[in-house]
């Protein structure tokens, strides 16, 4: 399948939707959004790391894990790094395939996996200190 | 030889650095060099990568360039 | 929940992205695409049809019922009816939701439930002629 | 009283009409209905709506104004 792996500290641009192939009939798009309130905490945003040339090949792994599973034909991954205010994007999945199923069970898997084994972290930046 | 010992997030706050060179023997495991070179470290609380992937704290760093501690990851 | 139904027969525009709070952390969109091959058969495209009144009430009900089991905050369901050639979106449905498990489960459930009970029919037109 | 019976997809091309305008009475059901104006026509491959609600093909009409047959939908 073809994999497209991006790491960005800029406001995420989701690419245009270009098909591959006129068999794809499928296009899933997944956007992660910083909420406001985590476990009661309010936050003005989050602070993003990676660990990025393992993160890379641990995702292209994992693509290739989950692509054997459900057949697909595209994968697009893009994680923001840096600071991302709330009611900003900082991952975008755009996975296309012959079929709604396999599309959307691997977007589901592939970030379940990513937030187990994949070198990323966030912090927490709180807006009001609580205690 | 010489390894690259990279920290990230909480790793990196309680090491105090994110990349430091540490002269190593091939035989000796990340388990020793972090022994070394930071004992106070709960390794408990997070995995090594060695050369980009997940390994044992006990496997031998062999002709390794690179050791990663990766704290719990949060990505997403 | 936020519910936007809307049967067209122009190509599909996908509406802007609005975050009705700050507390939307995930986005799940999909398109199905018409695709050239259909069960061995080569199509130029299809022809879709509603019994539009009712395919609405259908999907309100739909959605209730949905959001009851997977709590989501809005949901855009668009799907194009006449002609649709190859390689154009026939559906586009987004989903928000405050956590990604409801948003992907939500998204995947009310299309299987559509496929079973929403009175919209496609017709295929092969592009040639087998037999 | 008039009540609109909807054909839609194989059932519009089966019954050769869209809408039609049908006298009823309201204990008769969707069943009777289509017995009288279309025998030939196999309900067991559809389902029917009564006032665009699935119903029994067995339910009397009571004082609904629109009959909608239904062939297994394909939307997507």
């Amino acid at each position: 399948m073809e994999k497209q792996i991006l790491f960005t500290t800029e406001p995420i641009v989701i690419p245009a939707l270009a098909l591959p192939s006129r068999e794809i009939g499928a296009c899933v798009e997944f956007q992660g959004v910083v909420r406001e309130t985590e476990q009661d905490r309010l936050l003005a945003g989050l602070q993003y790391e990676a660990y990025e040339s393992m993160a890379v090949r641990q995702l292209e792994r994992i693509f290739d894990e989950l692509s054997a599973a459900h057949p697909c034909a595209a994968v697009t991954f893009i994680h923001r790094l840096g600071w991302v205010p709330v009611g900003e994007a900082s991952l975008f999945v755009r996975v296309l395939a012959a079929h709604r199923g396999e599309s959307l069970r691997f977007c589901a898997e592939a970030i379940d996996r990513m937030k187990v084994d994949v070198p990323i972290w966030k912090r927490v930046y709180e807006r009001h200190r609580t205690a | 030889m010489e390894v690259k010992v990279l920290a990230f997030a909480q790793a990196r706050d309680q090491l105090g650095f994110a990349e430091r060179l540490v002269t190593c023997e091939p035989g000796e495991s990340p388990r020793a060099v972090l022994a070394r070179i930071a004992p106070e470290l709960r390794l408990e609380a997070m995995r090594v990568a060695i050369d980009q992937e997940y390994q044992s704290w006990d496997v031998p760093l062999g002709g390794a360039s690179e050791i990663a501690l990766i704290p719990p990851v949060s990505g997403g």
